[in-house]
């Protein structure tokens, strides 16, 4: 095995009130992929930080090459070399593709001047290694789908021609086909001889792709690092949250009841089109395909935040029409969107605020808010979910990234709702928490809730799912059971190829 | 950040004084103190009580655009939308010979019907409210001039100088007023739902649309709100002044503006309070004030409030970043 | 209050048939046009019949004493206001034991110029001198001062007659618009179209004088047309665009009335810029110090003002003079230092006819 | 912070770019307008009134062009109309005082640079709002300018001084300035590294610090330049007339403002062209003849000026709306 590229010893960060890192050691070796778990707020994201010079440590050594040096920007750390694909998007909206990719290290003529077409040429080539050629180069990012966005921060980090590159859960937003393709870069930039350290919450990567694996827990390594070869899923969890878990997808059977949501023939402009299906009390629905099949966007079509254009909603048999958020809202449906900091959380409002903002209006007296009744909802919540938090009054932007969704939950639940919609209910999210939300979805569709989930993660939609509907192209193609839902019949019927494809439509019924 | 056993109770009491407006209270009792030092007319109630007079109009203006500002809104028309409402208010009265009562409830309308015009260009049309309500701006001062073609109405009865001029009790009436509306919207925004969606949706949009919050319709209601209080202060300052005229109030909303981040609201929204708005208000009224009554001349006074503005925001900064 | 009948209406003929009414009748009236019918004066016996002036109430006997005095112009920083400073400083300092400053808002907004006055009159002075902003608006916090004993006098630009004891009349409203018309017909000849730039639309003084100048056209030069009014807004660089516009505009336009310190220099500017210089009359108000390089180039033949130095000058007289009880209701002169005897009308001081300034006196002239 | 997701497009057929572009809707607003009026009034479409239109905007929108920088990375100066005042005093006053006329310039120039140091400073480094340090600058800078000239205006200037005056090749200077200034600060904002990185801190700061960007140089840097912009803007100003006002540049910011959001500048930051804000500006100047062209009465000319950029706008945001 080849000498390490980068070698961190002892090395330690604190912040205020938290010891971050603690005399952490790790190395990463020329043409190797290092993977680094643990559960949210293990260091992760500080120790990538001090890698790249985002953070300075409070001690310790860093040695590239065997040499020590001090990375005291991010711009340095991009001269050594040493690239990273944070896990929080960082692009900015209003720029080209192109010159996301490429800010900060633009090509350039004398002068420091940008050459536009060198640029948008070296863009096309990246997205081009990335199968993403139908992204048109000088487009403003607003408006990409998050795979695409996914892309973009991607195509930036390897723009760079790191020698090493760290990503920071880089398939959170792929799907199983975009993450095939990542993981054929990775490989490729692995034999050019790129240390990879690779971040994820998915445990079947590290073994599809990593070398070694390096477990955080509290700051601190667990143990050592270890060759992936030598180790197992059920012993990475254990070190992780530092008990066994008994089983990652804790399915229980439903007893599905009467059919509460049944959509027909719903239209939205081209991403939701003819979209049919029915949702029965107490079922969870597994809903996949491919980023841009339209999964979310009929999210909000249902949910009224992008109002149908056609075709037609019944709850519990009766004809709907719902134009907004409110109206989805009274009929007893709740989503939980997919972009959790967008579209979920008020970040700078507090636990309490955030919980008890869906029912507001439940919690008015003569108008004004019952601050008591409030704090009754919150804790409530707080405590049946099991949010870690240090009071009701903390700021969500503080939290966790299982806590911040567990939030988001608590805010719908507070609802009572009959439907529940789940996107990506546990993306980013780490291993103990992610079974707490599925556990939590068993135990409300034992309720008699209904769920709806959408997700990227085939295991889980295969896990958690008693029906999955595959859509591709806008509308759903396939309908499978529990029993026939094998990852091959979903990623075939996503991908849409031809013949599994037939026949998963003749058999399911679902054109009328 | 590592999960800890969650403290479920709020321990408010000790943070006050670290608070946005506990640093602000305390730069305005510095301040108050330093200035009644130097002056001994400065420090009594009648004085104090006289201030209210002439800050009322642009307080008014000052408890709206909080919630504009919180909501991450601007309304830059407020002083556009005062003089039109005064000239209408002068208009109606004089030239169309309405009672005057009559003519008071067309000043509110009218300053109702700027504010929904911008409510619905920002909530509706989707303007952004800084284009919105410059054009506005420019829009209802032109009204002003050009329905008053720029004749002042005056010779208002006595009994109409209550309003601007008159007392309840010891009290200027204004005052009286004032804080009624003070009260009001601290209230609305700080225990209503109201007053939550509104910081929800400056904290937010998105996210307040996804919860189900009426987002087109608070906005519309916020700058609905501040037409209603920029008609309300025409009507008050006209009361004051007894006469109406088409330049009324030309850049008033700068100072209101000033107000409320000095307040601590930020411009950005999602944060702020009344109150922080209010004590941001006393502190540039007694300022200016209190120079005055040392002997400090008007362009010094101009410069000691640009440098206070900044100190008071730096200092509100380094104590709370601590 | 009683309203006249004719206040309900804006209408031009309505008020200047106020006006030819006001002025009919001596002294000169200096109320705007607009200005409701006065209150009846205080039933005081002392006073002359036909006084209508304000009192203040219970003044305390100031007689030789050392006086408090401030004056609240309509705004600090410009030109002409720094002048009736320097004139009032003079004063002060001829006099002795007074204790004279000058503080104003920095733009012309009523809004500001009522607080400062409130804030003199809470600090106790004993004279405000003022220059309204706006004649009704500024009443009632001059009332509030003459109650509490406080002298006010106003210059340049009055209030209402009832908010203030005398005021300091630079030149009549009639004077002014006589002299500016005159001086332009001198050049233009009787039969020309001619604009106007104004300060703000909303200005007393400037609506006073056009009103006046259009009424003496009328009776003397019927044939003289008024195109446009535009106004300048206490910024030279609308001023020049404003008469750029009007020549382009109105190609046939002769002349171009500046009717502010600021509006002049910068329609002068203009019609220099556009190589106009002898074809079209430039003729307004403004300090000797604005206008001297336009009146040397000869691209303006002369400027119509007072001397603002000596405004100020006979403000802080009238001042020390009611303070002292010479002043009072009935007089017919006030003794002002170097200006000798001016003549009291009512409840007006005049400071005599407007001057001309011209290429052979301004260089006398510093302000 | 990421990007909100919107609904995922398949790939749209991609308009032709200009159409995308706001300069266009500018350009084509300034072209109707023109048309209509001269149609009213021919003289309108004279080369005289149009280049008198464009030395009247001219100081507008250079500083609108500093303007531009400054909101593009996120910020707002609204202490550009007393900075004006401030650098028209000190050229005009040294002017008046021998010292060389081009000397004279450049320190008014540099004052400007000084004060939008100082600005940049309280904004980049001390971590104030810049809405909060301009509003205080323009507190300060007012006061101070009247305490300092009193209200004398600035005459007897050398002939040398009155550059704005002349011309150069039959355009006026002031013209060629906003033209070279526009195209400068365009290309510089265009193709300039540090002019990316401005649009790149002003769309995502934390995101342009990880890609090695030091945010608070981009916001020193934008205010200086906006500064040394306002300078040059004041040398215009100031060289325009044959005397100079001592209370110069009340409520230039207004205006400044309006042209830079007329022209498109997004006020959140992140977007917009200096191209627009001079367009924009010289869209607003032109609206104002063309209301006293079409003799609009003067009492309504504010209400008709506002209209029409009202007007401008809604074409703007609706034709926005329609292309996504």
């Amino acid at each position: 095995m080849s000498e390490p590229v980068i070698e961190l010893r002892g090395i330690s960060k604190r912040f205020p009130g938290v010891q971050a890192l603690d005399n952490v050691s790790f190395d990463v070796r020329e043409g190797e992929v290092h993977a680094l778990l643990g559960e949210n707020g293990a260091g992760k994201s500080t120790l990538i930080k001090i890698l790249t010079g985002a953070y300075q440590a409070d001690g310790g050594q860093i040695f590239l090459r065997g040499k020590p040096v001090t990375i005291p920007d991010t711009r340095h750390g991009l001269k050594l070399g040493i690239a990273a694909i944070y896990q929080e998007l960082s692009l900015y909206p209003d720029l080209s593709v192109a010159e996301n990719i490429f800010m900060g290290h633009h090509p350039s003529l004398r002068g420091g001047l940008v050459n536009w077409r060198q640029m948008e040429q070296r863009a096309r080539a990246i997205l081009h290694e990335l199968d993403a050629d139908d992204l048109d180069v000088s487009r403003p990012v607003r408006g990409l789908s998050v795979g695409n966005q996914q892309r973009v921060e991607i195509a930036k980090a390897l723009s760079h021609d790191a020698r090493i590159l760290i990503m920071d859960e880089p398939t959170a937003a792929l799907t199983k086909h975009d993450v095939d393709q990542l993981f054929a870069i990775v490989r490729r930039l692995r034999e050019r001889g790129v240390a990879v350290v690779y971040i994820t919450h998915r445990l079947e990567e590290v073994f599809l792709l990593a070398d070694r694996v390096t477990v955080l827990r509290d700051g601190r390594v667990v143990g050592e690092t270890l060759d992936v070869s030598k180790t197992s899923q059920a012993e990475l969890i254990r070190m992780m949250v530092g008990r066994t878990l008994d089983t990652l997808f804790p399915k229980t059977p439903a007893q599905p009841g009467e059919v509460v949501l049944e959509v027909r023939n719903l239209c939205y402009g081209r991403t939701t089109r003819k979209v049919n299906f029915i949702l029965r009390q107490g079922e969870i629905v597994g809903l996949a395909g491919l980023v841009g099949a339209g999964r979310s966007e009929l999210a909000q079509v249902i949910f009224g935040v992008t109002p149908a254009e056609s075709g037609e909603i019944r709850v519990n048999g009766r004809p709907v029409s719902i134009r907004s958020p409110r109206e989805a809202m009274a009929l007893g449906i709740a989503y939980v969107p997919e972009d959790r900091k967008n579209q979920g959380l008020l970040l700078r409002m507090n636990v309490r605020e955030n919980t008890a903002l869906a029912v507001l209006r439940q919690l008015l007296r003569y108008g004004f808010i019952d601050y008591a009744a409030e704090d009754r909802l919150a804790k409530e919540y707080v405590e049946q979910l099991q949010i870690r938090t240090p009071s009701l009054l903390q700021q969500v932007v503080n939290l966790s990234g299982g806590n911040q969704q567990k939030v988001v939950l608590a805010k719908w639940l507070a609802t009572k709702p009959k439907v529940l919609i789940l996107d990506e209910p546990t993306r980013g999210i780490d291993v103990g928490a992610k079974a707490e939300i599925h556990r939590l979805m068993n135990a409300l569709a034992q309720q008699g809730m209904a769920i709806l989930m959408i997700s990227s993660e085939l295991p889980e939609i295969l896990g958690m799912s008693d029906r999955v509907l595959v859509m591709r192209q806008g509308t759903i193609v396939a309908e499978l059971d529990r029993a026939q839902a094998t990852q091959e019949a979903v990623v075939a019927a996503a991908m849409g190829a031809d013949e599994l494809h037939m026949t998963l439509v003749a058999s399911t019924s679902l054109n009328p | 950040m590592t999960a800890r056993t969650p403290t479920l109770s709020p321990a408010r009491h000790v943070r006050v004084l670290r608070t946005q407006e506990g640093v602000l209270f305390i730069i305005l009792l510095v301040i108050i103190v330093v200035l009644s030092l130097l002056s001994d007319r400065f420090l009594t109630a009648n004085n104090l009580l006289n201030q209210t007079r002439l800050l009322t109009e642009t307080a008014l203006l000052a408890l709206p655009m909080t919630l504009i500002i919180i909501g991450g809104g601007i309304d830059l028309s407020v002083g556009s939308t005062l003089a039109w409402s005064a000239v209408m208010l002068g208009f109606s009265w004089q030239l169309l010979g309405l009672p005057l009562p009559l003519a008071v409830l067309v000043c509110l309308l009218t300053g109702l019907l700027g504010g929904a015009v911008n409510g619905y260009l920002i909530a509706y049309v989707r303007v952004p409210p800084l284009i919105a309500t410059l054009a506005t701006l420019a829009i209802y001062r032109g009204f002003s001039f050009g329905i008053s073609q720029a004749r002042s109405a005056r010779g208002f009865p006595e009994e109409f100088a209550f309003w601007g001029q008159g007392q309840i009790g010891p009290f200027p009436t204004q005052f009286v007023v004032l804080v009624v509306l003070i009260v009001a919207a601290h209230l609305l925004l700080s225990r209503t739902g109201f007053g939550r969606w509104v910081y929800a949706i400056g904290n937010n949009e998105v996210a307040a649309r996804y919860s189900g919050i009426p987002v087109e319709r608070v906005k519309f209601t916020l700058y609905a709100l501040s037409g209603l209080m920029a008609g309300l202060a025409a009507f008050i300052f006209t009361s004051r002044v007894t006469t109406t005229r088409a330049d009324a109030a030309t850049g008033l909303e700068l100072d209101v503006i000033a107000a409320v981040v000095l307040g601590g609201t930020s411009i950005f929204g999602g944060s702020g309070s009344v109150v922080g708005t209010m004590l941001g208000l006393a502190i540039i009224t007694l300022l200016r004030n209190g120079l005055l009554l040392t002997g400090v001349k008007g362009d010094a006074t101009f410069m000691v409030i640009g440098v206070v503005l900044i100190i008071a925001v730096l200092i509100n900064d380094l104590v709370r970043k601590r | 209050m009683k309203r006249n009948p004719l206040n309900r209406s804006f209408v031009v003929l309505a008020l200047s048939s106020l006006v030819i009414a006001a002025c009919a009748a001596p002294p000169p009236a200096a109320q705007q046009p607009a200005a409701p019918a006065q209150p009846a004066a205080p039933a005081e016996s002392q006073l002359p019949a036909g006084w209508k002036a304000g009192i203040p109430k219970n003044a305390p006997d100031r007689k030789g004493k050392k006086l408090v005095i401030r004056d609240v112009p309509k705004l600090i920083g410009i030109g002409y206001f720094a002048a009736t400073t320097k004139g009032m400083e003079q004063a002060a300092a001829e006099l002795g034991n007074i204790d004279f400053k000058t503080d104003a808002p920095t733009e012309a907004k009523i809004e500001k110029q009522i607080e400062f006055i409130d804030n003199f009159i809470t600090q106790g002075v004993d004279v405000i001198l003022f220059a309204a902003n706006d004649p009704v608006a500024i009443a009632p916090v001059l009332k509030k001062a003459l109650d509490q004993g406080i002298l006010v006098i106003g210059y340049d630009a009055d209030a209402q007659e009832d908010a203030r004891q005398f005021f300091v009349n630079q030149a009549t409203f009639e004077a002014i618009g006589a002299a500016l018309i005159e001086d332009m017909v001198s050049q233009t000849g009787p039969d020309a179209e001619v604009a106007i730039v104004t300060s703000s639309l909303t200005a007393p003084n400037q609506n006073r004088w056009i009103e006046e100048m259009k009424k003496y056209a009328a009776a003397k030069y019927p044939n003289l047309k008024f195109v446009v009014t535009l106004p300048s807004e206490e910024d030279q660089q609308l001023a020049f665009k404003a008469t750029q516009d009007i020549m382009k505009t109105y190609p046939n336009v002769k002349g171009v009335f500046g009717l502010s310190s600021v509006a002049f220099p910068g329609a002068a500017d203009a019609v220099k810029q556009a190589g106009k210089c002898g074809q079209i009359a430039v003729v307004g108000l403004s300090t000797p110090n604005q206008m001297r390089p336009f009146v040397k180039e000869g691209c303006v033949k002369s400027v119509v003002l007072w001397n603002p130095i000596d405004l100020g000058y006979a403000a802080v007289y009238a001042a020390r003079a009611v303070a002292d009880g010479e002043l009072k209701p009935g007089a017919t002169t006030l003794k002002a230092g170097r200006l000798g005897e001016l003549q009291v009308r009512g409840s007006e001081i005049l400071l005599g006819p407007p001057f001309i300034f011209t290429k052979d006196n301004i260089d006398k002239f510093d302000f | 912070m990421s990007t909100p997701a919107a609904p995922t497009l398949p790939p749209l057929p991609r308009p032709r770019r200009w159409v995308v572009q706001q300069e266009s809707v500018l350009v084509a607003a300034i072209l109707a307008l023109t048309l209509c009026v001269s149609l009213v009034n021919p003289d309108f479409l004279n080369t005289s009134n149009l280049l008198d239109i464009a030395v009247n905007t001219a100081y507008i929108a250079v500083a609108a062009a500093g303007m531009t920088m400054v909101i593009v990375s996120g910020n707002i100066d609204i202490s550009v109309g007393s900075m004006l005042g401030v650098c028209a005093t000190i050229a005009g006053e040294l002017a008046r005082n021998d010292v060389p006329v081009p000397l004279a310039f450049a320190a008014a120039v540099i004052a400007g640079g000084i004060m939008g140091a100082v600005n940049g400073a309280l904004v980049a480094y001390a971590r104030i709002p810049a809405i909060v340090v301009t509003l205080g600058m323009l507190s300060i800078l007012r006061g101070g300018l009247i305490l300092v000239t009193q209200g004398r205006w600035i005459e007897s200037l050398p002939q040398a001084f009155f550059f704005s005056q002349r011309s150069t090749l039959g355009i006026p200077n002031p013209v060629w300035v906003m033209v070279i200034v526009a195209l400068l600060v365009w290309f510089f904002m265009r193709y300039h590294r540090l002019g990316r990185a401005i649009y790149a801190v002003g769309g995502n700061a934390e995101a342009a610090r990880l890609a090695g960007i030091n945010p608070r140089q981009v916001h020193f840097f934008v205010f200086v330049v906006n500064g040394l912009l306002v300078g040059l803007a004041a040398v215009l100003y100031a060289s325009k007339f044959t005397a100079i006002q001592s209370n110069a540049g009340q409520g230039f910011e207004l205006a400044v403002i309006s042209g830079t959001v007329v022209g498109g500048v997004s006020i959140l930051g992140g977007t917009g062209t200096v191209l627009g804000a001079v367009l924009g500006s010289l869209l607003i100047s032109q609206i104002g003849t063309a209301a006293v062209f079409l003799k609009v009465s003067p009492f309504w000319l504010q209400a008709v000026q506002g209209g029409l950029i009202l007007l401008t706008v809604l074409v703007d945001v609706l034709r926005r709306r329609r292309m996504t």
